[in-house]
């Protein structure tokens, strides 16, 4: 399907979503951008993953970005089947205590991967079965990706 | 002609002679003499695994394409003495979930029953330190105590890879005793005798003048006893494919895991003593002993004897380097569903043949 | 594929349920043998069985994504060499090519094509480390040896003359390779790929087809295609499940759209097969070194790229088929002189995950058996 | 001469083998007093080998050391841990026990003093295997066979107990 194609057919079923237009003198992929309020991203994943025109079964990664005033949670979409992709964006204003559903059930391959999100960005993954810090020791304090984090010296330093 | 049995046995008479000339009673001089040659198999037992591990070391160098030690003395052949010091002066560490008692008397358990097994093994004419009557089985209950040793060292050592060790070690001794010990009967109804010396005397000459009277060359008994007994040999000494107690990848280093120094050494030493036990046996049981059959009078006995227990210690080498490990389960079907099934038809054919001879 | 009846209802369906309280406790790692790095895995076993695994990470994490931000683009190139480090080329290339889509630069012909044989001399090193540790993990210590201490020091000797690196090469740079190849090196590569097909040939007699190792691996941890997919499992391992996926393939880049080669692919995705796709991809690497060398022309090794460069402001996602699978890097520009963000996809990290549930039901002794043929690398499980 | 060596090594074993003993009752171990037991069994072998009967001593180290002591080690491993080897093995009637235990070793002893005359078995090992053999496959066949039916009986008892709740039916 090409990019137009699965717009209208994500834009069929949900309305209300928008690609995110290519900013000018910026360098963008020929991917589709599609922005997802984390309320109907759970409800999105579902379809994407399951309508047979679309069937995005493989979660190539998630990521998140800081943009200082606002995170940015990524989800990267291969169909193996029909070989488009898609890249979900689902912003986060709440810096204090972000929070994202979680889409583990889904694409089990998040699981890690928002593990990992939380233990380096702190955003939430609501409904995670084990959101645990993966990478860094239980007791860390702070979320070292962030922008605004100051890394503390530590016995070593 | 260097056949030194003769020679020995003269000497030793000589020396009883001698001391009882001096006033000894005659049982100490029998005992004096007996614990000289207790002494030399000490050193000969002590002695050779330190060659086997030498060999084993350059056998697989040549197999996987390098050199092995080259550095202690010509071609690393005192590499393995140095490693010996070097384990000798090591600290020995227990570990403080140990049970200490278990833990210090494992490795002697495991190594002093291999230099009581050499007793009955006929090395060459005139060359058996004791000529028991019972020889086989007295091997092969005295090896059985060696199994112990690897359960206190399981238990022992406080460690849950060492404690699966020695659970899996237990399993599989037991379970290939039975066939080791099926396979060999054949032999004995065949020479009627469990001597080691009588057996090795049994199959002295040839067949229609060119084929040695070695059991190993009866038809399908032969073969079989020896496959049996050399596939349950290899288990019983916990070398791979049957490593599974020690499996490195797996529980780390088994039962050993927990020793260090002379205790490790002492196991090493057990594991090597027992490749060179086995290896000696099946010259003993399956290859005519000292036997030189057609190239009878070219080298001593002895030498026909060590040079062909040798050969089969290659051959355990040479499994060694070239099969993956068993898994667990697998081991123990193949002992009982295999194995077994198979020494005990091959004790049913021999008992054909001897009532088809008469 | 998938439909929507196969959706789970909860995540306990998904994911393993709590560790149960009663068994035996094991700690495999993080100092053992067979986890072929740091890696800890927490198992519960009752008798042999494994009723519950939980890998447990983080040992050798270096904070890759963050020193990223910190460095010029330039710089970064090194750290990737850290990720994977028994296949560095094939992550220099992939950051390279990330920021090469963000810079929209072409590559001279020469250095793509020294890129593809470099960077499937690495396949073939990557596989012959894991052919060897996976021996290992069975029991069988010999064709470590041979396949690391023979086949993979002579890639590695091929590599130190090109760039003068054994392990981390910093050899793919933005825009071209660092250097053109020595004289004679060609020759050399030439004479490898002909020695190598009997080695490979070699392999199969010592291991592949030996009955023990394949009683071992054959119908042990077998993993479906949609098991495999929905768990992001990309490489060898998803290909044995018998899924035709390659990025080489399916999203050429580089030169790879003119290259012939066949993707092997397995059945049923047991480790005997994950095992053999590898041994047969090693095949395939060495037709493309083949056809790479036959096409290679003298010119320039370096595109046309200023010594300090600015990216422009965007996003690039450039990813390539690396030995252990799918390697990404999506890479966040504000303009700067260094990336505002760049996030790493690594495919031991990913495949890793699918171990909470492959292990369940297991022996221990297969458990080794599945952990070494999903062969993951802790540099880039941890980054 | 001839006579007091034997008369010292059996001194020398019997007390090892009380000894021994006592630990496997003593021992706060189970694990320790399985290993004694094993030691034991080793004297008893010892012991019967100082009586010439060789087929017998090699027998019972075969069968007792190498095989029933070590299933018996491999049920401990199975059941316990390493660290909580300090149980105590002995209960409250431990003293009627010895008490008991003492009177029928005095018994015996008084018995056997009787027959005792300071006879000794000569240590020279004459072969037994044979007639032991003629003996267990000629005129003793029938019961030989009958203890092996109720080895079996036994082996398929412990089978049935073994199996899962729902694999019985």
């Amino acid at each position: 399907m090409t990019v137009q194609e699965l717009l209208t057919s994500i834009q069929a079923k949900f309305p209300g979503l928008q690609e995110i237009p290519k900013v000018q003198g910026q360098v963008r992929g020929d991917e589709l951008y599609v922005a997802v309020p984390a309320a109907q991203l759970v409800e999105l994943g579902r379809y994407l993953r399951f309508d047979p025109p679309l069937s995005f079964d493989y979660l190539s990664f998630v990521t998140s970005i800081d943009w200082k005033t606002h995170f940015e949670v990524v989800y990267y979409l291969v169909s193996t089947l029909h070989k488009h992709k898609l890249v979900l964006k689902v912003k986060v204003e709440d810096r204090v205590n972000p929070e994202v559903p979680t889409i583990s059930p889904l694409w089990p391959t998040a699981d890690w991967q928002e593990r990992e999100i939380f233990d380096l960005m702190g955003i939430r993954f609501a409904g995670h079965y084990n959101l645990r810090r993966i990478l860094l020791p239980d007791d860390w304090e702070g979320y070292p990706l962030r922008k605004d984090y100051v890394a503390k010296p530590d016995r070593y330093d | 002609m260097l056949e030194i049995g003769p020679f020995l046995s003269k000497a030793f008479q000589a020396l009883q002679a001698l001391v009882v000339g001096y006033g000894m009673p005659p049982l100490g001089a029998w005992i004096l003499a007996k614990a000289i040659q207790a002494g030399i198999i000490v050193l000969l037992v002590s002695l050779v695994p330190m060659v086997l591990v030498y060999a084993e070391r350059k056998v697989s160098a040549f197999m996987q394409a390098r050199l092995g030690p080259m550095n202690v003395g010509p071609y690393g052949i005192f590499q393995t003495l140095a490693d010996g010091i070097k384990l000798m002066f090591k600290e020995d560490i227990i570990p403080i979930g140990a049970d200490r008692l278990a833990h210090t008397l494992a490795p002697m358990v495991a190594v002093a029953p291999v230099f009581v097994c050499f007793a009955p093994v006929p090395f060459g004419k005139g060359l058996v330190p004791i000529d028991l009557d019972i020889g086989v089985l007295f091997i092969f209950a005295i090896s059985g105590i060696s199994t112990i040793g690897i359960l206190m060292a399981g238990w022992g050592s406080g460690n849950k890879f060492s404690m699966l060790g020695g659970l899996r070690g237990a399993a599989q001794l037991v379970s290939y005793e039975i066939p080791r010990v099926l396979s060999v009967v054949p032999v004995l109804m065949l020479y009627g005798t469990q001597s080691l010396r009588g057996i090795a005397a049994g199959q002295q000459g040839l067949w229609h003048g060119f084929l040695p009277r070695w059991f190993i060359f009866y038809p399908f008994v032969g073969q079989l006893a020896f496959l049996i007994f050399l596939i349950a040999s290899v288990a019983e000494t916990n070398r791979t494919p049957f490593d599974i107690p020690e499996a490195e990848s797996e529980l780390v280093a088994g039962f050993h895991t927990e020793f260090s120094g002379l205790k490790f050494a002492l196991f090493f030493l057990a594991e090597y003593a027992y490749v060179f036990l086995s290896s000696a046996m099946a010259v003993a049981l399956f290859f005519g002993g000292g036997d030189g059959f057609t190239a009878q009078g070219w080298f001593p006995s002895w030498i026909w004897f060590m040079g062909k227990t040798f050969a089969i210690v290659f051959l355990f080498l040479w499994f060694r380097w070239t099969f993956p490990r068993l898994r667990v389960d697998r081991l123990m079907q193949f002992c009982w569903k295999f194995l077994l099934p198979w020494a005990i038809v091959n004790i049913g054919v021999a008992g054909l043949m001897i009532l088809l001879r008469k | 594929m998938a439909n929507e009846t196969s959706l789970p209802t909860s995540t306990q369906e998904v994911f393993p349920t709590q560790v149960p309280e009663t068994g035996m406790f094991i700690s495999l790692g993080p100092q053992h043998p067979s986890t072929h790095g740091v890696l800890r895995v927490a198992i519960t076993t009752d008798g042999e069985l494994v009723t519950s695994a939980q890998p447990d990470l983080g040992y050798l994490h270096r904070a890759t994504e963050k020193l990223a931000e910190k460095r010029t683009y330039p710089q970064i190139i090194v750290l990737t060499d850290r990720l994977d480090y028994l296949a560095a080329m094939t992550n220099n290339w992939s950051y390279c090519l990330a920021v090469e889509k963000l810079l929209g630069v072409a590559i001279p012909e020469r250095a793509d094509y020294l890129r593809i044989i470099v960077g499937e001399l690495q396949r073939i090193a990557s596989h012959c480390v894991f052919l060897g540790t996976y021996g290992i993990d069975i029991g069988a210590f010999t064709p470590f040896l041979v396949a690391f201490g023979r086949e993979r020091e002579r890639i590695l000797d091929l590599f130190e003359e090109i760039c003068g690196a054994r392990l981390t090469y910093n050899y793919i740079r933005i825009g071209g390779v660092m250097a053109d190849s020595p004289e004679g090196w060609e020759a050399k590569v030439r004479q490898f790929v002909k020695e190598m097909y009997g080695r490979i040939d070699e392999y199969d007699t010592l291991l592949t087809y030996n009955p023990i190792f394949m009683d071992r691996t054959k119908d042990i941890g077998k993993m479906s295609q949609e098991m495999a997919v929905a768990w992001g499992i990309t490489g060898p391992n998803l290909r044995a499940t018998g899924f035709k996926a390659d990025v080489r393939k399916d999203d050429p880049y580089g030169l790879y759209a003119k290259m012939n080669f066949d993707i092997p692919v397995g059945k049923q995705g047991d480790c005997w097969e994950r095992y053999c796709v590898r041994v047969q991809e090693m095949r395939e690497s060495l037709k493309i070194i083949e056809q790479a060398l036959n096409a290679l022309q003298p010119g320039e090794t370096m595109g046309k790229i200023p010594k300090t460069f600015r990216v422009p402001a965007g996003e690039g996602y450039g990813h390539l088929e690396a030995p252990r699978g799918d390697l990404g890097f999506y890479i966040v520009s504000d303009g700067s002189p260094s990336p505002y963000r760049m996030h790493i996809r690594p495919p031991s990290f990913v495949n890793l995950q699918v171990l909470q549930v492959l292990l369940k039901g297991w022996k221990i002794s297969d458990v080794i058996a599945i952990l070494g043929s999903i062969d993951i690398v802790l540099g880039e499980v941890d980054r | 001469m001839e006579r007091t060596i034997p008369t010292l090594i059996f001194g020398l074993l019997a007390m090892l083998l009380i000894g021994l003993s006592l630990v496997v009752v003593t021992s706060r171990s189970v694990f320790r007093g399985a290993v004694a037991l094993t030691g034991a069994l080793g004297v008893v072998a010892g012991l019967f080998a100082l009586l010439g009967a060789d087929f017998v001593a090699a027998g019972q180290l075969l069968i007792y050391v190498g095989g029933i002591m070590i299933i018996m080690l491999f049920v401990i491993m199975l059941s316990q841990r390493p660290q909580d080897h300090l149980d105590r093995q002995t209960n409250d009637q431990w003293v009627w026990g010895a008490f008991f235990s003492l009177a029928i070793a005095c018994a015996l002893i008084m018995q056997f003093r009787a027959v005792y005359r300071g006879i000794f078995v000569t240590t020279v090992a004459t072969p037994t295997s044979a007639s032991i053999g003629r003996l267990l496959l000629g005129d003793m066949v029938v019961p030989f066979e009958a203890v092996s039916l109720v080895l079996l009986a036994s082996l398929v008892g412990a089978v049935y107990f073994g199996l899962d709740k729902e694999d019985r039916s």
